[in-house]
């Protein structure tokens, strides 16, 4: 009894722990860290980037990779405050384009969870069999050297000069920016409702500025209030255009019967740099034959510009704003220098629209 | 300052037919509130020829809410003694003074019972830039004064105050709250 | 406890290394070891969960009767957690002070731990091991590692309450004793009143044991089976209707919100394999040295029939305290595998665990009584010094220690407690930021008393965390930021640069840095002052009375049984045995 | 109004004291006190009292509560301070019983002006664009509802200023006004006796007009240049405007916002072959310019 308790407990505990190491994909990993399939490799790597380890996983790639570990890790981890730095790997699939004996090509899709929502990020990898082994071969990544200049910057700037809160009621007072909403449209989307449309500053002082909607029943009860948040550009300079995408999720055309629109700007310090140019914008389809529209985004201060966002909108043949849309471009804009941007088009979109117009938003770190 | 762009699907001018439509809208929500709150006291708000700017649907219903809501807090703290909930609804010289007299109510050892039978607002003139709107109140008060438990007095007439209210955050605020001679409704 | 036929005094000519060591001495060292380490307020600054219980106890100072707290999640119930723990450092808060009177909840939680041992112990070995046991749950490394680094006071303080309870449970199976009924179930109510999960699973991994042993006990003396299961089931049914009566604000909550929300990851859950920080996290440090004790355990367990179901408790217990490592705690709780949180596990493991190993240690000292000794010792402080330098070691790190002032300051001048607020890389500090701030905010620690639908849809649980939960996190962050007006959240505070793109992109303006710069201030300056949330989940004030009420008398109750209702005395001097015992055993009770 | 005793709420009193209130012309006559109907704010005076013995007095205004023993039989005098806010006040008099009475304090004074000059930037020849409010109010800070000429005196920062009177309803004064072709600060001032207060407002210029840019190509690059930008009644549109270039060539659009800099804006292109390139200021649209033939 004594020893047979003793064995039972024991086994038991082992056989549990196996059942569950299992589970856990336990076995998958030791099968994945061996890379004895194209595939494996690939998500071999891919494992390593997610869990940082960089040198890892650029200890595994093959010799013939044309880059070294700093360009590596720049190249997955990112540099200079840009919103790669701001990402982790939350899921890489995997999927083979290609094979024969020594070489394939692999097409990786990774996911980035981000401080700006998920971003994907999709490469096609080769891979090349080293002995028992399968090796990725990376690709030298394309970073643009800035050349060492002095940029003279006398862009303006607005400050404001507020109202001592002692004061009396009546005293003197500034007022708030003028801001027009020169458009608005509802369109139905499937499982929501989305308000769309421009807002200009008629103003000759910036405008820090929110645009929100409510959604009125037929008996002038709201259904829901959403704002634009960042599918809007909240600094506007005097006279600049913005357009705003405001989503109600969960809400049928049909419910809806009007729609109030309120646009609160507020006056705020701001600055006219930096000017980003957006060059070289033409529809086009992305790696998984998605309707996108491609540019490139040109920083033409002396300062990076950390984290940009492409605000797009569509119009059809009368004019009329059909879709905004936006898209993160995870490397940071260095002055000068040209960064690729891709931003979504919905299929039914891509064949109605007739124009486009693309602004800029931007952030940058406070050191900078 | 807010920037009301209202834009409806169907777009409306605002016309002198519509204002008064409105008007009648706000006196019916006003009346509909009060009527859904029981401790709040009736509050109807007359925003007829009003100049020079035209209240917006919205605005009449708020103004009337907080104003019902202000008249609530004044009896509450008169009452009590409590001057703690009167910056809800009141600011300015408004509320200054009533923190000042309920201050000194206490000291003396008076208080202060309002039975609220309602209030007939009348809208006389809003600020162009909707800074300000003065209001005209008929109100039906029965205010009674004690001295401790003793009661001194009770009046029962009518009550006229000329009354401000500036625009907050989220509310309007009762900035300027004079009693004036009564006449009768 | 037990009857004077069953008290058993080893005799005086014995040495020292041999008597058991008096229930004051083992009292004495808890508050020498302890003391000093409360006094210094460690948990506050080392524990996750320290401040989120002061938090609690701060609403119960100001509104003892009024459970429904405003200032998490726009408005949530503290019915949804037994409220002993926070009511007593409320109450001792208004001599001392909040952080001070959690210093001394704790610190009578680790003496009643070891004391609860002790007695725990006593049911199952003789009063030598079990005064071992005692001693070595002062050092324990699974009891530091809850205190000192968990924070969860209402576990630490439970499960001793309900070690207590369990001897009365005992004797009142055994001998029908009303003054043993009255005090374990006052002492199960007041239990339960700290600790609802503690209760759940304690009824199983602790009651039925006992009640076995009851029955063993009784049988080895010709004791009908039937009276004495008879007596565990009126104990159970009459705790169980107490337990209903005093937490019945609580059931109400738990039926009308049972918790549907995405599950939230927890590092207790993972397999422990697979990730070694975590392996030494919840495995190595809170057993320490009693791993090595783990074969004698088991064979010491399995050989002596009286000790298997103690032994088959703890196995249970050890298997589920290693979460995802096995498939145990799937198996049993399905669901609510992913609701539960297993750290506690291990500290009821540790206990299950403290009577054999209490032999042990008495075999050793026999065989080697200076050498012996003087390795237990070693070993049992290293266990407590691994946890404790885990604090340090750890790559866990807990914000407890971020000086929240300037964000108070900043909320409750000015008017700025009006509107909600957010802080965003505050971990844990967000307690201590709720605790001292007039202001409202839309999060909170407290993941199961969770409503609004920003939060529960997700998967991620504090906002003030969120990347840590990946995209779960930041996603219910960003539906929480565009919902900010509908919430009156004006404020952020943000201590982790990671998440100033959102608020620059999404509207916010920064207006204020603290601290050079370490903690921000961003405003949306359009927000409209927060206006209170309907729910449907504020208790009636009916229930607010009754938990104000019922919980801390329980506790009242308890002590006064204990006082009160004294036992026959024990009989004092050496009482020769009295009859051959087989090896080991002493009548009902095991020794080395 | 007169109260005489507690309870006392008959349709038939209520009447009577409304009609008392009516005829009486500068006093109100209790039993026992004698009141004004009204005083001006903070003027003292004193009451009568009636009777013999020793009473309790109270005086309830708007912001202020007296209580104390006073001898029956005297003039209690009310000092300045205890009536310097504006609004109805209640005395009370209790001896063996109570007695009350009502007075009205009313605004002395004009002292102060609250003025409201809306909007503070307003664009020039926009008709009605400008409003201004006075509120009048006494030293005090009562309401001054007696009305009062409110003398608004504009100053342009070219050209004659010019002056409007309104009088006050309620308190209130308020006017409306154009905006004049020229941009820059017109001082508005409210005058009301002695009492002065001035405010700004900034007129700026309107939406561009006749937007107009010239290209000069060197190589592959553009550099495009606008000619500076006016309003359509010749004012420069303030540094900081944003002018959007956008190119169409064969690589696709590309657009460039660019704020003014010293009245004009300026932005570099570089060309692939032919290029159409316009501009776009607000939403004012300006010339168009064609490089290297038709696309």
């Amino acid at each position: 009894m004594k020893w047979g308790l003793v064995a039972f407990l024991t086994v038991a505990t082992v056989v549990l722990v196996a059942i569950a190491w299992l589970q856990s994909g336990g076995l998958k990993q030791h099968a994945m860290f061996a890379a004895v399939t194209p595939e494996e490799a690939v998500q071999a790597l891919m494992s390593q980037i997610q869990a940082h380890n960089y040198q890892r996983a650029y200890a595994s790639l093959d010799r013939s990779s044309d880059t070294d570990l700093a360009s590596f890790t720049r190249d997955m981890a990112g540099s200079d405050g840009s919103l790669r730095t701001y990402s982790s790997l939350q899921t890489a699939e995997v999927s083979p384009l290609h094979a024969d004996r020594d070489q394939a090509l692999v097409r990786v899709r990774m996911n980035w969870s981000s401080a700006l929502g998920s971003l994907d990020d999709v490469r096609d990898l080769h891979v090349r069999r080293d002995g028992s082994v399968w090796r990725v071969v990376w690709p030298k990544p394309a970073f643009s050297a800035v050349p060492p200049q002095v940029v003279s910057v006398n862009y303006l700037r607005w400050d404001v000069i507020g109202r001592n809160t002692s004061q009396n009621w009546g005293a003197q007072e500034v007022d708030s920016p003028k801001v027009r909403i020169t458009s608005m449209n509802a369109i139905s989307r499937p499982g929501r409702v989305v308000i769309l449309g421009e807002v200009e500053n008629e103003d000759t002082v910036p405008a820090y500025l929110n645009v929100n909607a409510t959604l009125l029943k037929a008996d002038g009860s709201p259904i829901d209030e959403e704002g634009s948040f960042d599918l809007i550009s909240h600094v506007l300079l005097p006279k600049q255009v913005s357009p705003y995408r405001i989503d109600f999720p969960g809400v049928r055309m049909d419910a809806v019967k009007s729609v109030r629109m309120d646009a609160r700007a507020l006056l705020v310090s701001a600055s006219a740099d930096p000017v980003i140019a957006v060059s070289d914008q033409a529809l086009s389809k992305d790696g998984l034959d998605r309707n996108v529209l491609k540019g490139e985004l040109v920083n033409q201060s002396g300062r990076p510009v950390n984290i940009a966002q492409v605000l797009a909108a569509y119009y059809d043949d009368s004019g009329k704003v059909i879709w905004v849309s936006d898209g993160y471009v995870d490397q940071a804009l260095m002055p000068q220098v040209p960064v690729p941007f891709a931003v979504d088009i919905p299929n039914d979109i891509a064949g109605r629209l007739k124009n486009y117009r693309v602004i800029v938003n931007h952030y940058t770190q406070a050191s900078n | 300052m807010k920037n009301m762009a209202e834009l409806t699907l169907a777009v409306k001018n605002i016309s002198p037919r519509f204002v008064k439509a409105a008007t009648l809208v706000i006196a019916a929500c006003a009346l509909a509130i009060a009527q859904s709150s029981p401790e709040l006291p009736q509050v109807h708000l007359d925003a007829a020829g009003l100049a020079p700017r035209p209240v917006e649907e919205l605005t009449g219903t708020t103004i009337a809410r907080h104003y019902a809501l202000a008249w609530r807090d004044l009896a509450s703290a008169l009452e009590s003694g409590r001057a703690g909930g009167l910056g809800d609804e009141f600011v300015g010289f408004a509320k200054d003074r009533l923190v000042q007299r309920i201050g000194e109510q206490n000291q003396a050892g008076v208080h202060v019972r309002i039975v609220d039978h309602g209030h007939h607002l009348k809208a006389i003139f809003y600020s162009t830039d909707g800074s300000a709107m003065q209001l005209l109140d008929q109100a039906e008060l029965e205010i009674q004064t004690f001295d401790g438990n003793k009661l001194l007095d009770t009046q029962n007439a009518p009550h006229e105050y000329i009354v401000l209210v500036t625009p907050g955050a989220d509310r309007w605020y009762v900035r300027d709250l004079e009693e004036v001679s009564a006449k009768p409704f | 406890m037990r009857d004077r036929h069953e008290i058993f005094v080893l005799p005086t000519e014995t040495s020292i290394w041999q008597r058991p060591i008096p229930v004051a001495a083992i009292i004495l060292l808890a508050l020498a070891i302890h003391g000093p380490l409360l006094a210094m307020q460690l948990p506050a600054t080392t524990s996750y969960d320290a401040n989120l219980h002061i938090f609690f106890a701060s609403h119960y100072a100001h509104h003892w009767f009024n459970p429904w707290n405003e200032k998490w999640f726009g408005g949530f119930s503290q019915t949804t957690y037994p409220p002993l723990t926070h009511q007593w450092i409320a109450l001792l808060s208004y001599i001392v002070g909040l952080t001070e009177a959690f210093m001394l909840v704790q610190l009578a939680a680790v003496v009643l731990l070891a004391v609860g041992t002790y007695r725990f112990a006593q049911l199952w070995v003789d009063d030598r091991a079990a005064s071992y046991a005692g001693v070595l749950a002062v050092f324990a490394g699974s009891i530091a590692f809850l205190v000192y680094s968990a924070g969860q006071l209402p576990t630490t303080l439970s499960a001793p309450l309900y070690f207590l309870a369990l001897p009365y449970f005992y004797w009142w199976c055994r001998s029908a004793s009303w003054r043993a009924l009255l005090k374990g179930v006052a002492l199960t109510l007041a239990a339960a009143s700290a600790h609802h999960v503690t209760l759940i699973f304690g009824s199983v991994l602790f009651a039925v044991p006992v009640l076995w042993l009851a029955w063993y006990d009784g049988r080895e003396q010709e004791q009908p089976a039937a009276p004495i299961i008879g007596r565990g089931f009126v104990f159970a049914a009459i705790a169980a209707v107490g337990v209903g009566v005093i937490l019945l604000p609580y059931w109400i909550a738990i039926i009308r919100h049972p918790i549907e929300q995405m599950p939230i990851p927890h590092a207790s859950r993972s397999n422990l394999l697979m990730n070694w920080i975590y392996g030494m996290n919840y495995f190595i440090v809170p057993y320490g040295a009693l791993l090595l004790a783990l074969p004698f355990i088991v064979i010491k367990g399995a050989s002596n029939p009286r000790l298997r179901m103690l032994l088959l408790a703890f196995w249970v217990t050890f298997l589920i305290a290693l979460g995802g490592t096995t498939p145990v705690p799937r198996w049993i709780f399905g669901r609510a595998f992913e609701i539960l949180t297993y750290e506690r596990f291990t500290l009821w493991a540790t206990v299950l665990a403290l009577p054999i190993v209490g032999l042990l240690v008495a075999q050793v000292i026999d065989r080697f009584p200076r050498w012996g000794a003087i390795s237990v010792s070693t070993a049992a402080v290293a266990s407590l010094a691994l946890a404790l330098g885990w604090l340090s070691w750890s790559p866990f790190r807990t914000f407890s220690s971020l000086n929240v002032d300037s964000v108070v300051a900043f909320l409750n001048r000015d008017g700025h407690d009006q509107y909600r607020y957010l802080t965003l890389g505050f971990g844990n500090a967000l307690s201590k930021v709720s605790t001292f701030t007039t202001a409202n905010s839309v999060d909170g620690e407290y993941n199961s008393a969770r409503l609004l639908p920003e939060m529960t849809r997700y998967g991620a649980a504090q906002l003030t965390s969120a990347k840590y939960f990946g995209t779960a996190g930041m996603d219910s962050l960003r539906v929480m930021l565009q919902h900010a007006d509908h919430y009156g959240l004006k404020f952020t505070f943000v201590h982790d640069p990671f998440y100033e793109p959102l608020l620059v992109f999404g509207g916010w303006r920064h207006v204020e840095s603290y601290d050079s710069g370490a903690i921000t201030v961003w405003s949306k300056d359009d927000a409209p002052p927060a206006r209170t949330i309907p729910s449907d989940a504020v208790p009636a004030p009916w229930e607010g009375w009754m938990w104000g009420i019922l919980p801390i008398g329980s506790s009242f109750l308890a002590i006064l049984f204990v006082w009160l209702l004294a036992e026959p005395r024990r009989v004092q001097g050496t009482v020769t045995l009295s009859r051959e015992m087989p090896e080991g055993v002493y009548a009902d009770r095991v020794r080395s | 109004m007169m109260r005489t005793s507690r309870g006392d709420f008959t349709l038939c009193k209520r009447l009577t004291g409304l009609a008392l209130l009516c005829v009486l012309p500068s006093w109100a006559r209790a039993a026992e006190l004698q009141v004004p109907a009204s005083v001006e704010a903070g003027q003292a005076f004193s009451i009568p009292l009636e009777g013999s013995g020793q009473a309790t007095f109270y005086l309830l205004g708007p912001d202020h509560v007296v209580k104390r023993s006073v001898s029956l039989g005297s003039e209690l005098p009310i000092q300045s301070g205890d009536v310097r806010t504006a609004g109805r006040y209640q005395v009370i008099v209790c001896g063996s019983s109570c007695t009350s009475a009502g007075f009205e304090v009313k605004a002395a004074q004009p002292a102060h002006l609250s003025f409201f000059l809306h909007p503070s930037r307003v664009p020039v020849s926009t008709p009605g664009s400008i409003d201004a409010t006075a509120f009048v109010f006494d030293r005090y800070f009562n309401l001054v509802l007696t009305p009062a000429a409110v003398d608004f005196q504009i100053t342009p920062a070219s050209g004659a200023g010019f002056s409007r009177q309104v009088s006050t309803r309620h308190g209130a004064a308020w006017m409306r006004m154009d905006s004049t072709p020229h941009e820059g600060r017109v001082q508005v001032t409210a005058v009301l006796g002695n009492v002065e207060e001035a405010r700004v407002i900034q007129q700026v210029a309107a939406e561009a007009c006749a937007l107009r840019m010239k290209a000069v190509t060197s190589g592959d690059m553009v550099t495009l240049e606008t000619e500076p930008v006016r309003d359509c009644s010749g004012n420069a549109l303030p540094d900081g405007t944003v002018v959007s270039f956008t190119k169409i060539d064969k690589a696709g659009k590309s657009t460039v916002d660019t704020p003014i800099k010293k009245g004009i804006a300026r932005v570099q292109f570089s060309v692939r072959g032919p290029a159409q390139i316009s501009v776009a200021c607000g939403v004012v649209l300006g010339n168009e310019v064609a490089l290297g033939g038709k696309l």
